[in-house]
């Protein structure tokens, strides 16, 4: 399935390190893609590649690690097909990327002000003065208090939460078509947090700019996506609407996601939290299968077997699961209703 | 019970020791550094050289013989001779076991000494870190060879006082890098675990701290022998150290200066083995620290 | 940074009150009287009794240190005792040839290993790296001495125009180089990985993601935040030259103040050795404090608390 | 039973800063300044804030990892920082910690063994024969099998760390186990397994938990009662239903609706609070909440409001806010300003 | 560029032909002058040596590279020639008028270069400053006997001594005799007096009469002196000279080699067929006036036994160290004083090398099986060498020795303490009389720091040294000496290795040098001739 309106469509994406104990497998399938000024969310747990996807899209990986297969369409063109110069000119202007740690993803030998203008210099050739009077204008747009004065300030001199909206303030220098925001409030408190998501979507609806951010929190995807891809072991699992994926997850790993979540607006009454067993496989020694078989409660022998691809459910959901397919050899299921109870069966 | 369930792989896997795990990663990486490793080899090379060479000379060779004086290399003399006619091949090979006797040492003195004061320092913080620090401040401040001279001056000539004297110079260097590495494994949190379980300061030092600061001290102590060497040497060269007629290579080289218009072989020889000596040292102590250092993986 | 740079140096002060203890119990602890070698070998006992009065050498020890730190306060390190000379003028007439053998020493370690060091670090792997950082490790493993007198050999007694020895304009060169090579070998080094180090941070990501050209990566983003433990190692080098140059300075007879402690060790005469290895020391402190600051200054991330 | 397992009363803890021409202390940092509750034997108290509230600092000043700068802590009816090195070793038995790094937490040169009985020989909690067997079943409680006890901790999942640190913590037999965001770092799926097994031991071996977390969630799940922390001050402290239905502080009502949940359907009136947290060096005077608070008024800026249940605004026995409007913000008489 | 002294203010003064010009860049030149520019001069000699001079008052040190300095700036009442015949320098005649007076005639046509007449009121205050206990003289011992100096007239002085002192006249040319201007000795009593240490100001300020007056000293560097145009006698044939200190070898050899020097001291025997192979440079050699011997520490056993001293004497082959550590070029010593030296008897036979010999004495000492010992020597290297090979020597009769390399100031304390087994050091006969030689080291009023470290001492030997200094007829003189150093060879209180040559590199421009045997530069008639 590819959106019409889509700025950018991710497939099959495949990106390796090569290291001295054999081939990493960090994206093995990816495939999503982020409607025009509409928010895509990445979830899922740590290691299951999300970084790495995004780096791969900003063709930023570094060796030992090779984008080596797949395809990234950007308004039509291959990104993969690009040369590093043209990369160059596209990294900062059409695509910016903002990253989890405020605290060293800013060069700490340089001001604020000059991180940002240095997005004008490079993409608008301006000099370095005028340069410095539009991050002024990009500062006050992020919300940073008194901006002539954070201009000249060193990244150290700010707090996390400024120097987030610094970070913020150099990717939109330039009013990029789209945004990948890796994980830009893990490190922030909870009231920064929203700070910084409703800026981000604030600038969103004002710049017009698609958004791909990645998280592991699920409340941030569902406050703040239009569109869900849950990743696992470097496959995308399921993509959908984020109020479909809510209401009506259907992977069995996004179901025991949801379900093994402590909610703060629900009280459990002491029952004990749905797991999901087990934990997840290594990426240098994945099953061989669907990657979530050996923790899934509805797995038969097929699954251990065969690796499901990523099929359209219907004309916008997509779901990577033999139960949804014809192949399917297993009992009838409706994996949201009978998790719990093949969970603790299972076991 | 859902939780005791594991995976296979799990399961499966060898009961490998950490310390065991890692020497073998350690070596891994180092096995695939060629110069690290034309290092090790050298150095294996030099201390076997040095236990098992003195047995296969002719130690007649060692004794002055004034007519066979400074020959140039031969069949016979393959070094050539100095100006007493001794054979310097068959010097250069007795003084091998004193020169890595000085580097070794020099540097274990230094360790024992800075390791403790560098524990006891990063440990305990506050005032007593403070007071050894400044300490350390002061050892530093001297000029590290005119330290030596003095300490030597004070003490009186010989090998055993050049090992001290180097060994102070030393200590500094340990005792500042172990107090930083404490200083570092001291916030991790199993220390505060050990202390929640009521161990004692010294169990959680020597069997808590000490194991998991080794790296950076193996790494200073190789590339600290290659220094104490060379400091030897150049006690020697100012005439301090071993006592003639002993072979030590700064005192070869010392003495072949003056001869070295007319007879270059007499200090090329004692000058190229330090260089070897040395530059193994340095060659595997770069490689142990390449291999050691988790930032420069791949 | 002005409170910070006055705490650092009021705390400077026990480091020099240690190292002036120090010399003097060295000194005090190293056999030979100095009467006795400044009223000669045919002195007798009485003549000796009354230099060392005169010396002050019968005062109790803590009295003779006293003393001895009184006066250094006053800019007056006493006399020689071989020749009666004011330890500053002797001082004074070396200190200075050291201290450029030192800076032009360092001068062209900087240059040669920031070179070779980033040369090495851009191109990680390559032929070109494994071979600069050999020869860094030749350089570093060579007895400078052994250099010096390789040096003259080849060098000086080849090319009249290169004088080999002293102190002074062309004379310059070979001492020099002699000193330089293990310095530059270390900055080298030191260069190399602090860069490599550097340039997998995230600010260099950063960097690129803003689509900066990778050269401006290199020498914009990652030098400048690299150079900064260079700096500490470039100060520390530098501490270590202006005491360290004794060797070269003998096989090179450069009148500096290493030579002049070494001969004043072996001539026991006190005030010299007290004198000038205080001085060295001085200047060691205040060469690290300065390299101190000058960390602190570009690198906006320590406080100055 | 309820009787109070531990007391904490006025518990300060300062940190000083050095500084000035001669390096004296110029100030302090108030990580925590002036707090006072109770733990009662088999509950869990769980202690939430923002980073840098201080919740780490209590726990530690608890256990005496950092001497506490004054109050007292009367843990068992016993005043711990009475007690002498020697003594307080002793007690160390009946109070643990778990703590939030899988990886830093245990020490990655010793077995699981040689961690267990370190722990155990260091208390002498059970004789040298008897030690394997109540290793075993060590292992068996947190979920781990005995075959693993020879292995190192790098062959374990971060989940499983945990486990091996749980262990540890349990092998003293300790009364009260402060865990110290012991679940932040792990994954959703793990972190689940994680907290089932603390429920799981508390019910077992009728323990009680100092539940240090900035997850709201988790919080939620866990606790008995909660206590919110904003620089070093108790702000509000309830059993859990009290706190979560009906909170009183703006900085908890806050704080609970800034928290996304993971619910696209349940789009709620956030308050976004404007500023960042203010230093605990130079804490805001009055009220410390009052440079952030939506509803503060000059008496916040300089009354300090002290924690109080009052009845009028329906709040339940125990429930505690230190805030000066508890009534007014209840009633909907005071709005927001922003 | 350089003032402009034509009062042409504000011309172009950078244009080339300024009448004013040419005059200029001469006194430019001058004023420009500093060391380094003199270096190259032809008219500036450049002597490289290893050690920097202790100081420039004649009676503040006593070591010879300060001597080397002093001689050209100071002159002494006599002088020895070549050959060691006493020869009149400021004194014009000298006699021994009565058993303990000795008479002199002085110039009467000399002044000190800072206009001071030189007279007999001079020699006094001279000869007063030396033995004054203040001063604490290191040379104070070559007039300790002095008893008093009067000033008979003008230009006539008499020294009156203690007891009879046949010596006295070769010990006033010793450099330490030389004369300082008494105006300066005034300035310097007066420096004391405000607290200065004595020399203070006489280092800073030597004058004196010679053909070199002092221009600088930077310590540790080098010495400068210039031409005393207002000379008495025959001016000196260069401008001015540069002691430089070069304490490597090597570094010397080049600096002769690349002409940055005209002379260089010592030359090592080992370089010496380089530098005569090396064109435009060669060897000069002279003999000393030195002995290098072992001394034994005779109060201590083994070495309280002639038998043993003698053994280990017969078993060191004095040619095969002369050949090993000299090249050949030193004489082999029978006794402490070499032909050079008045008093030395070509009569005495020095005990033979012999191992047999040795190890029959050893064993009738009671040492069949030799026995353990040291060697100590400092680091000086051609002793370094000594020791090496005695040791080697010393294990073919069976005696164990080890050698310790001791520091300069230790070895001397040590030493003097009678520490010590075996240690190896030189002296030097300077004023080239036996009574130098023989009385500092045997009598055992001298032992230990006085000289004699073997702590000899024989009744005998004292007697003989006592008459022989107190007896003016130089044949009895002679005839007593040839019995003490009989004696002296006969129980071997030291192993006397051999004499020294000098080995003096020199290039070839250079004219007129000399090298006096008792180790000073004679620099007044050298030019320097390209
Ligand atoms: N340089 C590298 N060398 C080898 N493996 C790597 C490297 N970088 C990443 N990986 C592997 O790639 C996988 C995906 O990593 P990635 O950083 O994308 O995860 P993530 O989903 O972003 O996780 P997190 O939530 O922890 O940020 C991981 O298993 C990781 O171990
Ligand atoms: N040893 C210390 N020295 C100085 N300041 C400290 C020290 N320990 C903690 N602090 C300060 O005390 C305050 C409270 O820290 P604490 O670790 O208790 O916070 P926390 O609530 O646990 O935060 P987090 O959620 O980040 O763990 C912080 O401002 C911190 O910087
Ligand atoms: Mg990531
Ligand atoms: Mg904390």
């Amino acid at each position: 399935m590819e959106i019409k309106d889509s700025i950018i469509h991710v497939d099959e994406l495949q990106t390796s390190f090569f290291t001295e104990r054999g081939e990493v497998k960090a994206v093995d399938g990816v495939t999503f893609d982020v409607p025009a000024g509409k928010t895509l969310g990445i979830v899922g747990e740590s290691g299951s590649g999300k970084s790495i996807t995004s780096l791969s899209i900003m063709r930023l990986i570094e060796s030992p690690g090779e984008t080596i297969g797949g395809s990234i369409t950007f308004n039509g063109e291959d990104l993969l097909a690009k040369s590093e110069a043209q990369m160059r000119k596209i990294r900062g202007k059409e695509i910016s990327m903002i990253f989890q740690e405020p605290m060293t993803s800013l060069n700490p030998v340089f001001t604020v002000g000059d991180q940002i203008a240095e997005a004008y210099q490079v993409h608008e050739g301006l000099s370095k003065k005028e340069a410095l009077k539009k991050a002024l204008g990009m500062l006050e747009l992020v919300g940073i208090p008194s901006p002539k004065a954070r201009l000249k300030a060193y990244p150290h001199e700010l707090s996390g939460g400024m120097r987030q909206r610094a970070m913020i303030a150099i990717a939109l220098a330039c009013r990029p078509q789209l945004l990948i925001a890796d994980e830009p409030t893990t490190a922030l408190d909870v009231t920064i947090q929203a700070q910084i998501l409703r800026l981000i979507n604030g600038l969103q609806e004002e710049l017009g700019m698609a958004v791909l951010l990645i998280t592991h929190d699920l409340g941030v995807v569902a406050e703040t996506c239009d569109y869900v891809a849950v990743m696992y072991a470097g496959k995308v699992v399921e993509y959908a609407d984020v109020n479909t994926l809510f209401a009506d997850p259907k992977h069995p790993y996004t179901v025991g996601l949801l379900k093994s979540l402590p909610r703060h607006d629900i009280d459990m009454e002491g029952e004990d939290l749905d797991v999901i067993k087990g934990m997840v496989p290594s990426p240098n020694e994945l099953p061989e299968g669907c990657r979530f078989a050996p923790r899934c409660p509805f797995a038969t022998e097929l699954c251990h077997n065969e690796l499901p691809s990523l099929r359209d459910l219907n004309d916008k959901d997509q779901v990577r699961c033999w139960i949804y397919t014809d192949q399917w050899d297993g009992p009838e299921v409706n994996v949201q209703n009978d998790y719990s109870a093949a969970q603790s069966t299972e076991s | 019970m859902e939780e005791t369930t594991l995976p296979a792989q799990q399961e499966q896997q060898k009961r490998v020791n950490p310390q065991i795990e890692n020497l073998k990663m350690v070596w891994r990486k180092l096995k695939k550094n060629k110069l690290a490793m034309a290092g090790g080899f050298l150095i294996i090379f030099f201390v076997l050289t040095s236990f098992i060479g003195p047995l296969l000379t002719n130690d007649e060779l060692l004794n002055p013989n004034v007519s066979d004086r400074l020959q140039a290399p031969s069949g016979e003399y393959w070094f050539g001779t100095d100006h007493h006619g001794r054979d310097i091949f068959t010097r250069i090979i007795h003084g091998m076991s004193i020169t890595l006797y000085i580097g070794f040492f020099s540097v274990v003195i230094g360790l024992i000494v800075g390791v403790f004061l560098g524990l006891v320092s990063g440990y305990y913080g506050r005032l007593t870190d403070t007071i050894i620090m400044r300490f350390m401040d002061v050892l530093l401040a001297f000029p590290g060879i005119l330290l030596a001279l003095g300490i030597i001056a004070a003490l009186g000539n010989g090998i055993n006082n050049v090992i001290i004297a180097i060994a102070i110079f030393s200590v500094p260097v340990f005792a500042r890098i172990v107090r930083g590495s404490v200083l570092s494994v001291r916030k991790l949190e199993y220390i505060d675990a050990m202390r929640a379980l009521g161990a004692s300061d010294a169990r959680i030092i020597f069997k808590h701290i000490l194991p998991n600061i080794m790296s950076p001290i193996i790494v200073q102590a190789t590339l600290f022998l290659a220094t104490a060497i060379l400091t030897a040497t150049g006690l020697s060269f100012l005439g301090l150290g071993a006592q003639p007629p002993t072979p030590e290579w700064g005192a070869l080289l010392a003495a072949g200066r003056n001869y070295i218009f007319e007879y270059p072989h007499i200090a090329f020889f004692p000058g190229i083995s330090i260089v070897l000596v040395v530059l193994a040292f340095n060659l595997f102590g770069d490689g142990v620290r390449d291999a050691l250092d988790p930032k420069l993986k791949s | 940074m002005l409170i910070y740079t006055i705490r650092r140096l009021l705390q400077l002060i026990p480091t020099l009150i240690g190292v002036s203890l120090m010399v003097f119990l060295l000194m005090h602890l190293i056999p030979g009287d100095p009467a006795q070698i400044m009223a000669g070998e045919r002195a007798d006992e009485a003549q000796v009794e009354q230099m060392r009065e005169r010396l002050g050498l019968n005062d109790p020890l803590p009295v003779q240190y006293l003393r001895f730190v009184g006066d250094a306060v006053q800019g007056d390190l006493g006399n020689s005792i071989r020749n009666g000379r004011a330890v500053t003028d002797e001082i004074g007439a070396r200190i200075w040839i050291t201290v450029e053998l030192a800076v032009y020493s360092t001068i062209l370690s900087i240059f040669i290993g920031l070179i070779a060091g980033i040369i090495s670090a851009t191109r990680r792997g390559s032929f070109a790296d494994m071979a600069l950082m050999v020869i860094a490790l030749f350089g570093l493993s060579m007895p400078n001495f052994w250099l010096g007198l390789m040096l003259i050999q080849y060098v000086a007694l080849r090319f009249e125009a290169i004088p080999p020895s002293g102190w002074g304009g062309a004379a310059v060169i070979l001492p020099v180089i002699t000193l330089g090579t293990a310095g530059a070998a270390v900055i080298a080094r030191m260069t190399r990985s602090s860069m490599l180090e550097v340039i997998h941070q995230d600010y260099i990501r950063t960097a690129r993601a803003k689509g900066v050209k990778e050269r401006l990566v290199i020498y914009k983003h990652a030098l400048r935040n690299a150079l900064i433990p260079v700096v500490t190692v470039v100060g520390l080098q530098f501490g270590g030259l202006l005491g360290g140059a004794v060797l070269t300075e003998t096989v090179f007879a450069i009148n500096g103040l290493g030579r002049f402690v070494v001969d004043n060790i072996a001539a026991r005469d006190f005030p010299n050795v007290q004198g000038a290895v205080l001085v060295l020391a001085v200047l060691f402190v205040l060469v690290n404090f300065a390299v101190d600051l000058s960390y602190r200054f570009l690198n906006k991330r320590v406080e100055l608390d | 039973m309820t009787t109070q397992l531990l007391k904490v009363q006025n518990l300060k803890q300062y940190f000083p800063i050095k500084g000035g021409v001669l390096g004296r202390k110029i100030n302090d940092v108030k990580a925590v300044d002036d707090i006072s509750f109770e733990i009662k034997a088999g509950e869990t108290l769980s202690i939430v804030g923002e980073s840098g509230c201080g919740k780490s600092t209590t726990g530690r000043a608890i256990l005496r990892l950092d001497e506490p700068t004054s109050g007292s802590v009367e843990f068992d009816g016993k005043d711990l920082l009475a007690l002498n090195k020697g003594q307080m070793r002793k007690m160390r038995k009946d109070l643990q910690i778990i703590f939030q790094d899988p990886y830093a937490s245990i020490n990655p040169r010793q077995t699981v063994r040689q961690i267990l009985s370190e722990a155990m020989e260091i208390q002498k909690v059970v004789p040298k024969d008897k030690m394997d067997a109540r290793m075993k079943e060590l292992m068996e409680t947190v979920g781990l099998g005995a075959h693993q006890l020879d292995r190192f901790p790098h062959e374990f999942s971060g989940g499983q760390r945990q486990r091996i640190g749980i262990a540890r913590a349990l092998s003293v037999d300790p009364k009260l186990i402060i865990c110290d965001e012991s679940v932040s770092a792990l994954d959703v799926s793990i972190q689940a397994q994680v907290l089932n097994l603390l429920k799981k031991l508390q019910r077992e071996l009728n323990l009680t938990y100092l539940f240090i977390s900035h997850d709201l969630g988790v919080v939620r799940h866990i606790s008995d009662r909660v206590l919110v922390m904003y620089l070093g001050k108790i702000v509000e402290i309830a059993d859990k239903k009290s706190l979560f239905d009906n909170p009183k502080h703006p900085y908890t009502q806050t704080l609970l609706s800034a928290i996304p949940v993971p619910d696209p359907t349940k789009k709620k009136d956030q308050v976004i609070l404007k500023g960042d947290v203010p230093s605990p060096i130079d804490p805001p005077s009055g009220c410390r909440f009052h440079t952030r608070c939506p509803f503060a008024t000059d008496k916040c800026k300089n009354e300090e409001p002290l924690l109080r249940n009052t009845e009028v605004a329906g709040m339940a026995e125990g429930h505690m806010a230190a805030c000066h409007y508890i009534e007014e913000i209840a009633s909907g008489e005071m709005k927001r300003q922003y | 560029s350089e003032p402009n002294n034509t009062g042409d203010t504000g011309a172009d003064t950078n244009a080339p032909d300024n009448g004013a010009e040419n005059t200029d860049t001469e006194t430019d030149g001058e004023t420009n002058g500093d060391a380094a520019d003199v270096e190259v001069d032809d008219s500036n000699l450049v002597i490289a040596t290893t050690s920097d001079i202790v100081a420039l008052d004649p009676h503040g040190s006593n070591d010879v590279p300060s001597s080397a300095v002093q001689t050209n700036i100071f002159e002494t009442l006599l002088m020895q020639s070549e050959d060691m015949e006493l020869e009149p320098l400021l004194a014009t005649s000298w006699e021994a008028t009565e058993d303990n007076v000795w008479r002199f005639e002085l110039r009467d046509d000399v002044e000190f270069t800072d206009g001071t007449p030189f007279n007999a009121e001079a020699v006094k205050a001279n000869l007063d400053r030396v033995l004054d206990p203040d001063v604490a003289s290191q040379r104070a011992f070559l007039y300790e006997m002095v008893e008093e100096v009067v000033v008979v007239d003008e230009f006539t002085v008499d020294f009156v001594t203690e007891y009879p002192f046949a010596p006295l006249p070769s010990h006033l040319a010793h450099s330490g005799g030389g004369m300082i201007s008494p105006e300066a000795i005034a300035s310097d009593y007066e420096a004391m007096e405000a607290g200065g240490q004595p020399g203070d100001y006489l280092n800073e300020n030597p004058i004196g009469t010679g053909f070199f007056q002092f221009e600088s000293w930077n310590p540790g560097a080098e010495v400068v002196l210039t031409r005393n145009d207002n000379y008495w006698g025959e001016p000196a044939g260069v401008e001015s000279v540069t002691f430089r200190v070069s304490p490597e070898d090597l570094t010397r050899i080049s600096e002769l080699e690349t002409g940055s020097a005209h002379i260089i001291y010592p030359v090592s025997p080992s370089d010496q067929e380089r530098v005569d192979g090396t064109e435009g440079v060669s060897v000069y050699t002279q003999e000393s006036l030195s002995l290098s011997y072992i001394g034994f520490n005779v109060e201590a056993e083994p070495f309280d036994d002639p038998l043993v001293r003698q053994a280990v004497t017969m078993a060191i082959d004095n040619d095969m160290l002369n050949e090993g550590v000299m090249q050949g070029t030193a004489t082999p010593a029978v006794g402490p004083i070499g032909s050079n030296v008045f008093g030395f008897s070509d009569e005495v036979e020095g005990l033979e090398f012999d191992q047999e010999r040795a190890r029959e004495l050893l064993a009738e000492a009671g040492y069949p099986d030799g026995f353990d010992t040291t060697i100590w020597t400092n680091d000086s290297r051609e002793r370094m060498d000594v020791a090496e090979l005695v040791q080697a020597q010393l294990a073919e009769i069976g005696v164990n020795a080890e050698i310790e390399v001791l520091e300069w100031g230790a070895y001397l304390e040590n030493t003097a303490d009678g520490q010590h087994d075996m240690f190896i050091l030189g002296w030097v006969t300077v004023t080239g009389d036996a009574d130098y030689g023989m009385y500092a080291l045997f009598h055992s009023d001298n032992q230990g720091e006085a000289g004699n470290r073997s702590f000899y001492a024989n009744d005998e030997v004292d007697a003989l040294l006592d008459q022989a200094r107190q007896e003016s007829d130089e044949a009895t003189r002679e005839d007593l000496y040839e019995q003490v150093m009989e004696i002296l060879v006969e129980e071997a209180p030291m192993l006397y290795l051999y004499h020294t040559q000098y080995l003096v590199g020199i290039r070839d421009e250079v004219q007129g040098f000399w090298k006096h045997p008792n180790g000073l530069y004679q620099l007044q008639d050298v030019t320097i001739e390209n």
